[in-house]
């Protein structure tokens, strides 16, 4: 483990999480969210949890993003927060 | 709103921040955690059920009850899905649009006399909805020649779950994926071509099936639910063995069940139901 | 002596409950009626049939299910019960005649409902006189109350929506309120609440404690009418006359009164209440709703709600007599349940009777009543008699006692409160008589001639009259069983 | 001082992990917009199986997939050598609920969205109050 | 067999699961059957179950042949062999008044539906006899998404209730995993059994204080404990009503459930109530909840919104009940559990025939109600007496234990929040039947007062007989107190409360 690699990824992971709840557009909230799991990915494949790592690559990630892009797409992007 | 927000997080992050302080220190090796129960899973898994991959072991045997609905969990929420969104009724009547698939142009075809559909042969033709929907040579091409890989690899996770990283639910996923990444590449009625909703909606129920049937198999043996020990009577191998092929034939099924469930959901948000053009 | 096991008091408490699928069943009125009576003849049969076991002094026991430790629903017929429930079932054969000469005579809607809420009503007062311990009391206890609602607004007209609420509101509000934490407290002092004879609370606990508890138990009842819980029951007369009749005279109120004099003498116990000193208090509240009441009558001009008040005060006098806590007064508090229950009885059907023929209402309009309906205002002659307790009616025998048992208690006080309130009750029922008998009819409404009312109301008042009369020379059975459940 | 600094240090894994469950909190209780609430309540989900991971990590030790297994050679496996395999599978779980309720959850957003054809919850219960 | 009942009870509906979704595809008409098949299969499960711990004692399943803290363990005693035979013969009851309704409401989705339905049960069931704390939390939220979906399937906002639900029930579920984690990160261990006999020298830590009350938070969150309560009227109220009268008779009572048992058997009494020392606080909490609860009801239009609130301040009865600390606080709880099911579940089914009918649960819709749906609505009345109370229906029995037992812990604000409930009881519900009862049924007032003409326009029978047989029930329940009381409830009260 380089901690240094896992400090800069855990202060990703919280700036990805709080613009994806900041951000004044859905489609770019489901975006962040999508580099947020994959943040996360990225900081368990660190700490060992190579499956949950995967897991979350493949869903927090990929589908969850896709999910939430459709669920967008259907609905607005417009947010007034 | 706000205030409130603020108020409950700073409550709740008092106590977890109050209890953190007597966390064993992270990464601890000596911590209780590390100490109690995890041992025997990382000691004997390989002699119990030649499993390597220690998580797969713990996953589909010595936990498989709770694997098994999260398979039911995943199954339950495409079900939900489905009851929420899913449009039974037919085409509403009225004029409907079709692509020529060589040189993308549109047509605007309204019914026949008394009603009647008037079709066009859909090799040359595709349906396509009202509005304009883009489609992107490359991408297609680029798509069309990655998704067998990217199925194969699929396959290749959850049958290799028991030596790697992976397994079933990973597997399954990506499965999903490729069928997702069609329609999001194509469109959805190209997806649903490859794969109909009864199919999927059936590979959901049917993941759930193998896993759960699996557990009663070994029931109807003689042994305890999901003991797959039972089944050393129908494969070969003894005891140990027959744990690791239970494990494999867990890990299909809930490969198929998430696969199918991935691409139901998906189908259900992408056309909110109505299952034309997707997103 | 051992209690003696025994399915008929059950059987009791059931008849009148299993005849209700076949009147909801029966769409002709005469098969309903045929049904009501013969449940009704039923019932007192029964109840007759353990009447000679009783007056051995013996008790029966029947045991339907032990819900709680310590607690189960059982029924005992003992002597107290017997008298209560003697009383119940011979008056409601009297009073299902009348009900059919009454509904019938208004043409009253839903009868169907009527006759079974009636007959769920009956169940629960015989449950209630037979209930062996605290809790099957309570139980019967509410189930009358919910199953007189629908009798008592049985008009379903804002005006019978306001009395209905008013009596939910009392006779529930403290049934729950009171009553039933009281329960709780004296199960959890004790750990039972199974009659016995004599008080089951220690009387090693706080005697405030038992103080407050007594309270709650006395006005927790609040069918008895004490006041100031009291106000419920010149609402409820809005309800048709046979219901006021059965139920404001002998089912409701009494069973109200009834629970108290259990809680008297079987959860407090008379030794306990005079150690304590308890049965003064009671007394002088119930002195004090005896001669409220009575004042308050003076002024009513409807006669139901004239009679309501008399029942208030009447019912006092059951309390008074037993809170005395001599032998003399506790018989003549329990024979009074007996003795007012056939004069006021009498009361209510003549003055339903009077309704039914001449749509009056108000004492104010009954001037010469006396001449156009004779056998009825005979009648009333005689239950006023025996409400006031003038020989020769039953109502002089409960009387004599209650004066009698004032005596041996140093109650002077009490003594005084019988005699004004006797007097105050000749006040106020002899203007009636006065007016019916002696003062002409107003001329311009003299125009529409009207008799009596029909037989099958005239028939019934007839006969608690004649009962009354009756019970003065022949008081013994209901005095012996008195005496049984007092010693 | 010292000794506040080195919890800090020695527990940073466990912070970040309060940290993004309070966003995930904030979002939900706070935020107007029904998709927001959905991304909070995710980020919520992830927060604690970050809090799970970080429990299951030890020093010094390796992947929880036992090397060598098929080579004859049997050698005693120590489990001081492996990281902690069990807040592993639970955490599999727990995505597999996390992405269970995030599809529920944006179908159910969707039906919102079809019926009142806003995300922004006050104007949703504005139009619910005077329709 | 027997030995293998505990794992059958939650296999036979999911297996059931499985026929259902595919009669849905191919011959929607066996959905129902398969439906009735795998409930009833597991009503008779539970109640072999019950028999088998009533004359045998507690029974216990290792899943896959593991050893308890190694694999997963299922153990049924007293307690949980009691709530799974309510809760299976709720389910069992709701799914025969169902049908009706869903071929009604939404019969193109039959197969759906009753594959989440059996679901539920499933996540429920699997709830009350799982003995491992993380299987639990799976089971809850399988109990939750099948829930959440049902839910929003209501009209009008009831997507937005739903998504409500969502939102709350998610916090309460990942509060729940998180105080898992945190026993888990001090004992290693997830078996309910093992925790309990490792935490004991652990008290002093602050890790199990912490895990100890958001474990709580996230439960009582669950259940809609008062200050957290907010989703569960609008949830259960736009809810089509085959399912409230599902969801908020069981879903409620299963979570007290596993706040009993996570009390009792994972952090045992010696921490909950000699350690901490909440009892008093959580018992002042419940008389909020109940106060809160009441007053609330007394407030709406709805009857089926009036019945939620009711539903909130039972829960501060049975929450209440268990921190009173003591035996007779316990059995009330306990019992209430039983009684409450069914006396909500009885009321719910009412309310949703007069749904049927009417098409809403307005006070506007109910005038002239008693006279054409007599059934339906004198099964609301035996519904009625017994959330007030009043003997021989069940719901006096167990508000006699609760007393009782606020009278032994001297908690007399329980006593009387107690008390003033079930006479705001008698206020709510006779504000309905007096409604239903007093105002005619069409415009003009005279008209109601005729002759006995019959315009009975009933529910479907289909939906009245599981009503009666709740209506039943309730009565029945109450003349077996004595019974479930002493041969079963006795036996589940922890040592240290005897």
């Amino acid at each position: 483990m380089i901690w240094q690699l896992d400090l800069l990824i855990l202060t990703l992971v919280v700036i990805c999480g709080i613009g994806a709840i900041m951000v004044r557009d859905l489609l770019g909230a489901a975006i962040l969210f999508g580099a947020y799991s994959f943040m996360m990915c990225l900081l368990w494949a660190i700490m060992g949890a190579v499956d949950v790592a995967f897991t979350e690559a493949s869903v927090g990630a990929g589908v969850s993003t896709v999910f939430f892009v459709s669920a967008v797409y259907h609905t607005t992007r417009r947010t007034k927060d | 709103m706000k205030i409130l927000g603020l108020v409950i997080v700073a409550l709740v992050g008092s106590v977890l921040i109050y209890a953190t302080v007597d966390f064993p220190p992270f990464a601890d090796p000596e911590s209780p955690a590390s100490l109690h129960v995890s041992p025997r899973y990382i000691e004997k898994s390989l002699d119990e059920t030649a499993v390597p991959n220690v998580v797969t072991a713990v996953l589909a045997d010595y936990r498989s009850f709770d694997t098994m609905f999260e398979t039911t969990v995943i199954f339950a929420a495409g079900v939900a899905c489905f009851l929420l969104l899913r449009i039974p009724r037919r085409r509403p009547p009225g004029p409907r649009h079709f692509r020529h698939r060589l040189t993308g142009l549109t047509f605007r075809v309204k019914d026949g006399e008394n009603g009647k559909e008037i079709f066009l042969p859909l090799r040359e033709f595709e349906p396509v909805d009202s509005v304009w929907t883009p489609h992107d040579f490359i991408i297609e091409k680029v798509c069309r020649y990655m998704i067998p890989f990217i199925q194969l690899f699929g396959l290749y996770v959850i049958a290799h779950g028991h030596h790697s990283p992976g397994g079933g639910f990973q597997g399954g996923v990506i499965l999903g994926a490729a069928i997702i990444l069609l329609s999001v590449s194509h469109n959805l009625r190209t997806a649903l071509k490859r794969m109909r909703e009864k199919t999927g909606a059936l590979c959901s129920a049917l993941g759930v099936f193998i896993f759960a049937g699996t557990g009663a198999l070994c029931l109807a043996l003689g042994y305890n639910y999901l003991d797959y020990r039972a089944l050393a009577a129908l494969l070969p191998g003894g005891p140990i063995m027959a744990r690791s092929h239970g494990m494999l034939l867990v890990e299909i099924g809930v490969g198929v069940a998430v696969m199918g469930t991935m691409v139901w959901i998906f189908k259900n948000l992408a056309s909110l139901g109505r299952y034309d053009e997707g997103l | 002596m051992e209690p003696l096991y025994s399915i008929m008091p059950l059987i009791a408490v059931l008849v009148s409950l299993g005849v209700v699928p076949i009147l909801m069943s029966s769409r002709s009125a005469n098969v309903r009626e045929a049904w009501t009576f013969g449940a009704a003849a039923l019932k007192f049969l029964i109840v007759l049939s353990m009447l000679p076991t009783v007056l051995e002094g013996r008790v029966l026991v029947c045991t339907i299910a032990e819900v709680l430790p310590g607690v189960a629903i059982r029924l005992r017929v003992d002597a107290l019960g017997m008298l209560f429930a003697l009383v119940a079932s011979s008056l409601w054969i009297i009073t299902s005649a009348y009900s059919i000469g009454y509904m019938r005579g208004l043409k009253e809607h839903g009868q169907t409902r009527y006759f079974c809420f009636f007959a769920l009503a009956l169940s629960a007062t015989i449950g209630a006189a037979f209930s062996a311990n605290l809790f099957t009391l309570y139980l019967f206890y509410e189930m009358l109350s919910f199953a007189t609602y629908p009798l008592v607004t049985h008009h379903q007209d804002a005006e019978a929506r306001r009395s209905g609420r008013k009596y939910l509101l009392y006779i529930v509000g403290t049934s729950i309120g009171l009553v039933l934490p009281a329960m709780v407290v004296a199960y959890y002092l004790s750990g039972t609440l199974e009659f016995s004879g004599h008080g089951f609370l220690p009387a090693s606990s706080s005697p405030i404690l038992l103080g407050v508890l007594l309270f709650m138990f006395l006005f927790g009842f609040a069918k008895a009418a004490i006041m100031p819980l009291h106000a419920w029951l010149p609402a409820a007369m809005v309800a048709p006359t046979p219901v006021s009749a059965l139920l404001h005279a002998v089912a409701v109120v009494k069973v109200g009164v009834f629970c108290i004099l259990r809680v008297l003498t079987e959860v407090f116990g008379v030794e306990l209440l005079a150690s304590l000193n308890l049965g003064t208090a009671v007394a002088y509240v119930a002195a004090f709703t005896i001669i409220v009441a009575s004042l308050i009558a003076l002024t009513q001009d409807e006669l139901k709600r004239l009679l309501a008040f008399s029942t208030i005060g009447q019912l006092s006098y059951i309390v008074l007599g037993v809170a005395l806590l001599t032998p003399k007064g506790i018989t003549g508090g329990m024979v009074h349940i007996a003795m007012h229950a056939f004069g006021k009885i009498t009361l209510f059907f003549c003055a339903g009777a009077i309704f039914v023929a001449t749509g009056k209402k108000y004492i104010s309009q009954m001037a010469g009543i006396g001449k156009q309906m004779p056998l009825t205002m005979a009648a009333f002659f005689i239950g006023v008699l025996s409400v006031i307790g003038l020989p020769p009616t039953g109502g002089f025998v409960s009387k004599w006692y209650l004066v009698l048992g004032t005596l041996p208690a140093d109650q002077w006080s009490m003594l005084i409160v019988i005699l004004t309130s006797s007097l105050l009750n000749a006040a106020y029922f002899f203007p009636i008589l006065y007016r019916a008998f002696f003062r002409q009819e107003d001329q311009s409404r003299n125009d529409v001639a009207v008799g009596e009312a029909p037989l099958w109301c005239l028939v019934p008042l007839m006969i608690t009259a004649v009962g009354c009369i009756l019970l003065f020379f022949y008081p013994f059975i209901f005095l012996r069983l008195a005496e049984l459940a007092g010693s | 001082m010292e000794d506040i600094l080195r919890l800090i240090i020695e527990k940073y894994n466990y912070w970040i992990y309060i940290t993004l469950m309070m966003i995930g909190l904030y979002a939900i209780i706070a935020k107007n917009n029904l998709v927001k609430k959905i991304v909070g309540m995710n980020i919520l989900q992830t927060a604690v199986i970050l809090f799970f991971v970080s429990i299951g990590v030890k020093r010094g030790a390796t992947v929880p997939i036992i090397e060598h297994a098929h080579d004859g050679a049997h050698h005693a496996i120590r489990a001081a050598e492996y990281i902690n395999p069990l807040p592993h599978v639970l955490m599999l779980t727990a995505i597999v609920v996390s992405v269970a309720t995030l599809g529920v959850a944006l179908v159910i957003a969707i039906k919102t969205y079809q019926r009142f054809l806003t995300l922004e919850e006050d104007e949703i219960l504005k139009q619910i109050r005077e329709p | 067999m027997s030995e293998h009942y505990p794992a059958l009870l939650v296999i036979l509906p999911l297996l059931a699961s499985f026929f259902i979704s595919a009669a849905g595809w191919f011959r929607p008409v066996l959905c129902f059957p398969f439906t009735v098949a795998g409930l009833a299969g597991s009503l008779l499960v539970s109640l072999g179950l019950l028999g088998d711990v009533m004359s045998g004692g507690p029974v216990s399943y290792r899943f896959a042949g593991w050893d308890p803290p190694w694999g997963i363990y299922y153990r049924v005693d007293h307690l949980n062999a009691l709530v799974l035979a309510v809760v299976s013969v709720v389910g069992f009851i709701n799914l025969l008044a169902a049908r009706s309704s869903v071929e009604k409401e939404f019969p193109e989705k039959a197969g759906p539906f009753y594959t989440l339905y059996v679901l539920f049960m499933t996540g429920l069931l699997g709830m009350v006899v799982t003995g491992d704390a993380f299987n639990l939390y799976v089971l809850l939220e399988i109990a939750a998404i099948t829930g959440y979906a049902l839910i929003a399937l209501g009209k009008g906002r009831a997507p937005l209730s739903s998504l409500h639900y969502i939102f709350m029930g998610t916090i309460g579920a990942s509060f729940y995993l998180l105080g898992v984690g945190y026993l888990y990160i001090v004992t290693g261990s997830l078996n309910m059994e093992d925790i309990a006999r490792l935490l004991p020298p652990l008290y002093e830590s602050k890790v199990v204080t912490a895990a100890f009350v958001i474990l709580m938070v996230g439960v009582w969150l669950k259940m809609g404990f008062f200050p957290l309560h907010a989703w569960l009227p609008n949830a259960y109220t736009h809810a089509p009503s085959p399912v409230s009268s599902l969801v908020a008779p069981l879903m409620t009572k299963v979570m007290v459930y596993v706040m009993i048992r996570m009390v009792v058997t994972v952090f045992t009494l010696d921490f909950a109530f000699t350690f901490l020392g909440l009892n008093d606080a959580v018992v002042w909490l419940a008389v909020v909840a109940i106060v809160m609860g009441s007053l609330l009801a007394l407030s709406e239009k709805d009857v089926k919104r009036m019945l939620t609130y009711i539903v909130v301040a039972e829960v501060g009865y049975m929450v209440g009940g268990f921190w009173l600390g003591n035996s007779a606080g316990f059995t009330g709880a306990v019992l209430h559990i039983l009684n409450d099911a069914l006396m909500t579940l009885c009321l719910f089914l009412a309310v949703g025939n007069i749904v049927h009918v009417k098409g809403n649960s307005r006070m506007e819709s109910l005038p002239g109600l008693f006279r054409t749906m007599p059934w339906t609505m004198a099964a609301l009345v035996v519904g009625a007496l017994s959330i007030i109370g009043v003997p021989p229906t069940c719901g006096f029995f167990s508000k006699w234990y609760l007393l009782l037992g606020a009278l032994e812990a001297g908690h007399y604000g329980f006593l009387a929040a107690l008390l003033f409930s079930s006479l705001v009881s008698v206020v709510l519900f006779f504000r309905i039947f007096e409604v239903g009862y007093f105002e005619p049924l069409g415009g003009s007032h005279g008209s109601a007062h005729g002759d006995d003409e019959h315009v009975v326009r009933e529910a479907p029978l289909g939906m009245l007989v599981p009503l009666w047989i709740t209506a039943l029930g309730l009565i029945l329940v109450g003349l077996y107190t004595g019974e479930i009381v002493g041969r079963v409830i006795r036996h589940a009260v922890p040592a240290m409360m005897l």
